[in-house]
């Protein structure tokens, strides 16, 4: 088989593949376009019988989104740059050793990330109270993503230090640079990519972080997306279509992003070790 | 100065709350009110929350079955004597059964926010291509099953009815009326009347006359169901009507909830809210006049919000809508017999045990009598 | 002369592999020492030793008068080429080179100029804007040799640094190491398995074995008296024939076991039947006509590289000798084999240490 | 003073730092609540006592009341199944996914970043269309099936005991199977090409590839993708709100919401937490593993 | 002789370099072929396509009768040392020798037998059970040849396999490795920057020179005959020397560009006043009694090492000669050389290609 042959067929399952996995982002689409019980349908519209787009403009305006994507995204940013502060450098360390102390580091590291969120924000909650975090919702926030999202931060960017050999950063540091140095001139940049995939994951998760934010974040002014779309749900009602036409507005820009970034992050990562 | 109050509820920008907050904030009568919305999952776990760690705001609507947990516990401020005095808010003007839930031991806790509860709606077009007289609703429980299977037409992919069995506080909600219709209350659950209401239940089940799905599945997607003309009848609550006039593509009408054979006590869910004040707050006076005025605009709440008001000396004026007036007046009945779920400081618990209870059975795991003989003695160990 | 560089009792241990052991040497100012020895027997250790990136687990590390055993590697201002390259695959090859240059803050235009002033010494200078990744093995290590050479450093540490290198570069290279090292009068320590190098280069050689120096020296010294049989063995290519032998029942000569049983009469101080090895190094053995002294074998092999032939003889243990261009002889052949008796050198075959023996007396002859 | 700097800049004082700062952090944000958890699993709670440390002392008697539940074994039951399957699901899928793309056809980079938006779609709206998706009646799910003929009558995934908790299970291997095939798509791309080159010259076919190099190598990221997968799954929330509630009849019940129900719907917090301490011994287990497979692990 | 592998018009592109240029090449089987060539000329880019890690951009490979274009490497049946041993780092020494076995499915045992014996032929035997992170340079190289040499495939590829090894070991592998190949009746492609092991070891030279295959045949017709002037400069060390000359107005003799200017007189089909290089390697040039016909030439520099002498004079271009042993020449003397006549080999200046020329009739003597 020809070089483009083979192309073209596993293009074609490629996307065969992703329409059934995107099926539920299709869904999510659609349903923003119908109206309110079309989606309980049966057998089910694949196609509203009559969009109705305006269902955008109403959700953009009557939950003031622009406010609530700002909140979130200053909350994904706050956390991404405290988890990558500290835990890259603790990943690094993980990385670097192979001894006991580097088990338990681990070991540690996993066990506290076991508990839900929804279990773990009375204990926070109640702890900022007292220390008065709570007086500045979105770094109380920001903190208590960053505790919940570190570890696997860690997990991930230990095993892209791994694959960073040892020998370059002992070339710095015969080249003259501290142990300081060498690590952000010559490891940091050799695991840049896995760095950045897991920031980009990391900065997802924060984006659409809910658990914290809702019990945290009493001013409206200040929520992220998240608690904002969830304002659409009531005991009696679920306006379905305005859930999903807010998730489409704040999904589809990140993914987008994403697609472009990661084109470039995974697709990168050949500068592996030489000889 | 102004007083500055905060206040929570789940009242989203169409619903009172946050409305009656702007008007009341307009007054400038030197208080002002903050407000913060809430979801519902989270009202009761974030006010316990608050309470414990000092933070709680100064008045909030809560659920009327959580009510007594915290009144009980003197979380809330008595306000007998406030309403003793109170020109606005008199405990005759309300309904028996909203006030009861704000009532704890003969005292009040609270003031009931707004009412509701549910009634059978039913498909009109259906009823008429099943050469069923439409102005003749069930009335009983047989009648209802009957009903259902001339309705039932899975070719057609219609259930003859839908309702909710979720295993959480909805299912209590449907659940109740029945049992008590049948002469039972919560602390006798296992009574004969609400095994005969959960064997019905499950008879409905078993001939597939309601889609299995009504064991997850909300009041809110069963009766979308309805609307979307899979389910003949959909035993639900005035929330939907408005809904109902825009997605339903068919004529449908209201009716009281089929009680167990004629002439038998009629009962009724009771749902919605109260208004409470949190007793460590510093400004119970100031409270308890917003309070005031939020009563005050319970004349138009029908008409601004939706919402029924938990009052019998108010009418709610015609809407000029005649299916919405006419479910309006069944809604309006029913709402006399309506009762509350407890009072109860362990009423989550004593409300699990009934969920797993028609669980159990619905699924047809246990007996509906072994299981509801189970839900009774779990209830009588929580209520000790 | 100052010592640069000094190890005392110097011990390394790989968990619980001994891999440096109780190593002393001492490197004055500005020689040049190459460091030999079969694969594996811690030449590499020992290197990055010198650097700082393994810390000895006993012993003294003294540089330019200060110990430096916990000092970091940076502040030892040492530069070293390594056996693997360890090129930073994210910069280009000017990156690279002038990446120690940027630490020190030496500013851009003059750092572009040093890199191009290097890369034109190690013909680099059209492949400065490639990566690593782009570069063959050999211009992968002209880059890790650049590097090391365009800073200043107290001394030079090389690991092999041209193993992967054809022939005449290497000579160019050779060349080029050893002018830059006189021309800083640095300190060089290099590590080579290429006899040519350490021979040509160095000031002074130091051979190892299993992590313990077995003899250090002058190249020409090592050469001439090695101090046991595996320094003999080592130094010099082909590698020297060993013969063994023992001493005459009168003691004053040593009988060969080879066809033949050669018999060198010399000045010996050991007791009679002692078995001893006898080396003679393959350029000391030289083809005699057949009345010469000397001892017939047979021929097994012959290998010609045009400038020389190796014939290979079909004896036990076999001897390789080295003729000069080439050479008639072949494979079955018996040839008459002799050698200058100034030539050979004694090992005792229990301790394989050498053993000094006094003038040869007489060339060898057949005993019969 | 100038001996800790140095260290910092150059030796161990560095490597205590970087790991020093985070911990402690942690530790202050997720140790104490953690502690804070177990603690009250020893302790009566009420809605009253929920912002002190000290509450009275009960022992075990949570624990004792919490096995007497006759739900309580189906319900750890459920969670393995739950855990062990959307794992083994999420990995397989993912690397299968992961490898193909890894095949680098024009346009697979694209494509691949398109699979990530599970990650990236909010917990409620994935539960809410998965909940429609898997409906009995008007699911599409069953629609297809029944379509292609698989199917005879509806399924009712959500409502059948029998397989309410596997509704669960595939929605959550949808929701990880992206975060496993761009974490293993790293992981390959990590590898040298050489040894793919050598194996290749000593004979091995793709599959033999797969088994002796890909797979050993990739140890560590699939250790890591293993346990920080079991740490979302044993999270997992979302799902059962939106779908089956744990119903029916506790059929599709994990521990996790069991905890958040007991706590914050029947108001049991110690109960709550004695859930949450027997989960942490899960994760203990699956931290020790991870632990343990990092031995194996190739440096660079 | 059957051809086991055949390129023809082979070309291979990385992008817009082009890095193999319309390679011809017959391999016999059986054959021990030695490709060399300055660092990136393209030797490892050939051996990659003939293992099938990389596409050719166009031409036709056959192997064993086949046209293997596209074939996949595993179905080729080629066993490959890479340069960058490329060992499995998740596997035991052992496990990297025994991969290509259990890949087949040969047995736990007898694999493992058969580490056990390779392994004693490259000296791993204590080394089975490490991880390729624990060995040093030489020994990773080891593993990756017995890796290679375990397996019986069609044919061998070396790519620079001895490079990181000490010269002893590099002997006893040389001969390890030929014999293997007689052994197994294979056919060998051996990639080398070393002169030795390519005059020594094959039976086929191929000297490329980016991209371009030089010259190829017989090592001594290379050394003897070598077709321009960089295959004579590639072949031999020290490298050849060249001198320019140009022809005598009456084009019957070659005056050098040497102090005294020699004159060579010969059988020459040039015009008068023709520039050339004349060609004489170091190991032709002797030293001669002041009587001898010869040139006088200052000494710059003098290496020995032990076994050779090597001579650099003060002239432009320097000249390079090699003396048996030790010499007692020293640098600043002025010395006079020699050679025999019928060593020197005569390139065009301008084209560097190699100029055939009748015998030389006179020795070497100075104009004046
Ligand atoms: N992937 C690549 N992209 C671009 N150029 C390349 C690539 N790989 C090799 N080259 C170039 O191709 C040429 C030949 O490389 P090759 O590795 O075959 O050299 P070589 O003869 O093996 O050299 P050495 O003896 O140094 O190993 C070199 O100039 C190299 O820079
Ligand atoms: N990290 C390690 N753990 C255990 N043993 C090791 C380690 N590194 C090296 N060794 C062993 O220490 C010994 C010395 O290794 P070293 O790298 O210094 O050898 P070398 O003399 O440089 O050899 P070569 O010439 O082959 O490079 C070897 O036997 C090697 O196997
Ligand atoms: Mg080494
Ligand atoms: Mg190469």
């Amino acid at each position: 088989m020809s070089e483009t042959a083979r192309n073209r067929l596993m293009l074609a399952i490629a996307l065969i593949m992703a329409a059934i996995y995107l099926f539920p982002l299709y869904w999510m689409y659609v349903t923003s376009l119908k109206s309110g019980s079309e989606m309980f349908a049966n057998p089910p519209s694949f196609w509203p019988s009559s969009a109705q787009w305006q269902t955008f403009a109403f959700v953009w305006e009557s939950r003031n989104m622009g406010r609530y994507l700002w909140n979130s995204t200053v909350i994904a940013f706050g956390s991404v740059a405290l988890i990558a502060v500290l835990g890259t450098g603790c990943a690094y360390v993980l990385a670097r050793y192979r001894n006991v102390w580097v088990d338990v580091g681990l070991f540690l590291i996993l066990m506290l990330q076991v508990l839900p969120a929804s279990l773990m924000v009375t204990p926070i909650f109640v702890g900022f109270t007292q220390v008065g975090l709570l007086d500045y919702p979105r770094l109380a926030v920001i903190l208590a993503i960053a505790a919940k999202s570190m570890p696997f931060f860690v997990v991930l960017v230990r095993a892209t230090f791994m694959a960073v050999p040892m020998e370059l950063e002992e070339a710095a540091l015969v080249d003259g640079n501290s142990r300081v140095g060498a690590f952000f001139n010559i490891v940091l940049p050799l695991a840049r990519n896995g760095i950045l995939v897991s920031a980009i994951l990391i900065f997802m998760q924060a984006f659409g972080e809910f658990v914290y934010s809702k019990s945290m974040i009493q001013d409206v002014s200040l929520q992220p997306a998240s608690v904002g779309l969830n304002s659409f749900m009531g005991p009696n009602t679920s306006e379905w279509n305005n859930i999903m036409a807010y998730a489409t507005m704040y999904v589809t820009p990140i993914l987008a992003i994403f697609v472009l970034l990661q084109r470039r992050i995974v697709s990168g990562l050949t500068s592996g070790a030489l000889k | 100065e102004d007083v500055k109050l905060t206040l929570w509820s789940l009242d989203r920008d169409i619903q009172p709350a946050p409305n009656l907050i702007k008007e009341f904030n307009a007054q400038k009568n030197g208080i002002q009110i903050e407000y913060r919305q809430i979801q519902f999952d989270d009202v009761v776990s974030e006010a316990m929350r608050a309470y414990s760690t000092g933070k709680a705001p100064d008045i909030i609507a809560i659920d009327n079955p959580n009510h007594a947990m915290f009144a009980s516990r003197d979380a809330f401020l008595d306000l007998t004597d406030m309403i003793k005095t109170s020109t606005v808010i008199k405990p005759e003007n309300y309904f028996p059964g909203p006030l009861k839930s704000a009532t704890w031991d003969e005292k009040y806790y609270g003031v009931p926010k707004a009412t509701n509860t549910i009634a059978l709606y039913y498909n009109k077009d259906l009823f008429k291509a099943a050469g069923l007289d439409p102005n003749k609703p069930p009335q009983t429980w047989d009648e209802l099953v009957e009903t259902a299977r001339k309705l039932n037409d899975p070719s057609e992919n219609v259930y003859g009815i839908a309702f909710c069995a979720k295993a959480n506080e909805e299912g209590t909600f449907q659940f109740l009326p029945w049992a008590q219709m049948g002469g039972s209350t919560y602390k006798t659950i296992n009574g004969e009347g609400a095994v005969r209401a959960l064997s019905i239940w499950k008879q409905l089940m078993d001939e597939k006359l309601t889609s299995p799905d009504t064991l997850t599945r909300s009041q809110w997607d069963s009766t979308a169901t309805f609307n979307a003309g899979n389910a003949a009848m959909v035993i639900s609550g005035p929330w939907e009507i408005d809904r109902m006039l825009t997605d339903a593509k068919f004529e449908w009408g209201t009716a009281l909830l089929p009680v167990p054979q004629e002439g038998a006590q009629r009962s009724s869910a009771m749902g919605d809210y109260n208004w409470a004040i949190f007793s460590n707050s510093k400004h119970p006076e100031e409270a308890f006049k917003a309070l005031e005025f939020f009563a005050s605009k319970d004349a138009t709440m029908y008409k601004d919000f939706g919402q029924l008001p938990a009052r019998a000396d108010l009418p709610v004026p015609p809407t000029g809508n005649a299916m919405k007036d006419a479910a309006l007046a069944t809604f309006l009945e029913q709402m006399k017999y309506a009762q509350p779920r407890g009072p109860s400081p362990e009423w989550p618990k004593i409300s699990k045990a009934i969920q797993d209870a028609i669980q159990a059975a619905l699924t047809g795991q246990m007996e509906p009598k072994a299981a509801l003989d189970q839900a009774a003695e779990k209830i009588k160990s929580i209520e000790g | 002369m100052t010592q640069q560089i000094e190890l005392s009792g110097v011990n390394k241990y790989y968990g619980a592999y001994h891999a440096l052991r109780d190593i002393n040497l001492s490197i004055p100012k500005g020689a040049f020492v190459a460091l030999v020895g079969p694969s594996g027997c811690g030449k590499s250790t020992l290197l990055r030793s010198l650097a700082g990136l393994e810390t000895i687990s006993s012993g003294d590390l003294v540089i330019a008068g200060e110990r430096m055993n916990d000092m970091p590697p940076r502040k030892r201002d040492l530069a070293m080429v390594f056996q693997s390259y360890a090129l930073y695959p994210h910069m280009t090859v000017e990156q690279n080179l002038t990446y120690s240059l940027r630490i020190k803050g030496v500013k851009k235009a003059e750092a572009k100029k040093a890199a191009e002033e290097v890369a034109a010494i190690t013909g680099l200078s059209d492949l400065l804007h490639r990566y690593p990744r782009e570069l063959s093995g050999g211009q992968r290590q002209r880059v890790a040799m650049s590097r090391a050479i365009i800073r200043h450093p107290k001394a030079f540490l090389f690991d092999e640094p041209l193993s992967n290198l054809d022939a005449a570069l290497r000579v160019h290279m050779r060349k080029e190491i050893r002018a830059l090292h006189d021309r800083l009068g640095a300190t060089s320590v290099y590590v080579t398995h290429d006899q040519v190098e350490a021979m040509t280069m160095a000031d002074h050689v130091v051979i190892m074995r299993a992590g313990v120096i077995e003899q250090q020296g002058r190249p020409l010294d090592l050469y001439d008296r090695p101090a046991n049989r595996f320094v003999a063995g080592f130094i010099g290519s082909p590698a020297m024939n060993f013969i063994p032998a023992r001493t005459s029942d009168d003691g004053t000569s040593l009988i060969l076991d080879l066809p033949g049983a050669p018999v060198l009469a010399m000045d010996l101080d050991l007791p009679p039947g002692h078995a001893v090895s006898v080396g003679i190094r393959p350029e000391h053995l030289s083809l005699a006509t057949a009345d010469m002294p000397g001892f017939n074998v047979p021929v097994a092999a012959i290998e010609s590289t045009g400038a020389a032939t190796f014939v290979t003889t079909e004896t036990t243990p076999e001897i390789v000798l080295v003729l000069n261009g080439r050479s008639t002889v072949s494979a079955g052949e018996t040839i008459h084999l002799t050698f200058e008796p100034k030539n050979i050198h004694v090992f005792d075959a229990g301790s394989d240490q050498r053993i000094e023996v006094g003038t040869v007396l007489t060339q060898a002859k057949t005993a019969s | 003073m100038r001996r800790i700097l140095s260290t910092v800049r150059d030796g161990r004082g560095f490597d205590i730092v970087l790991v020093g700062v985070p911990f402690a952090f942690l530790f202050a944000l997720a140790g104490l609540p953690l502690i804070y958890n177990i603690l009250m699993s020893f302790q009566e709670v009420d809605m009253f006592s929920l912002g002190s440390f000290i509450r009275p002392f009960v022992g075990i008697d949570n624990y004792v009341a919490l096995f007497r539940q006759p739900e309580t074994w189906p319900i750890l039951t459920n969670t393995l199944i739950f855990v062990v399957g959307s794992i083994a699901g999420q990995f397989v899928i993912g690397f299968g996914l992961a490898l193909f793309f890894w095949t680098n056809f024009p346009g697979a980079s694209w494509l691949r970043g398109l699979f990530l938006v599970s990650w990236v779609m909010p917990g409620l709206v994935v539960g809410a269309i998965w909940n429609w998706i898997l409906s009995g009646d008007f699911g599409v799910l069953n629609f297809f099936l029944r379509e292609s003929g698989l199917i005879e009558g509806n399924i009712f995934w959500r409502s059948d005991p029998i397989f309410s908790l596997w509704a669960v299970v595939i929605a959550n291997i949808w929701l990880g199977t992206s975060f496993n095939m761009i974490l293993l798509s790293v992981g390959l791309s990590a590898i040298p090409g050489d040894l793919y080159e050598a194996a290749e010259m000593d004979g091995a076919n793709g599959w033999q590839r797969f088994w002796t190099i890909t797979l050993p190598m990739m140890r560590s990221t699939i250790g890591a993708i293993i346990a920080l997968g079991l740490i979302f799954t044993l999270q997992q929330f979302d799902l059962f709100a939106a779908i089956t509630d744990g119903g029916p009849n506790n059929s599709s019940n994990v521990a996790q919401y069991w905890a958040w129900d007991l706590s914050f719907r029947q108001y049991d917090f110690g109960r709550g937490a004695t859930i949450s301490v027997i989960m942490t011994v899960f994760v203990m287990f699956a931290a020790a593993v991870y632990v343990r497979s990092t031995r194996h692990e190739v440096r660079g």
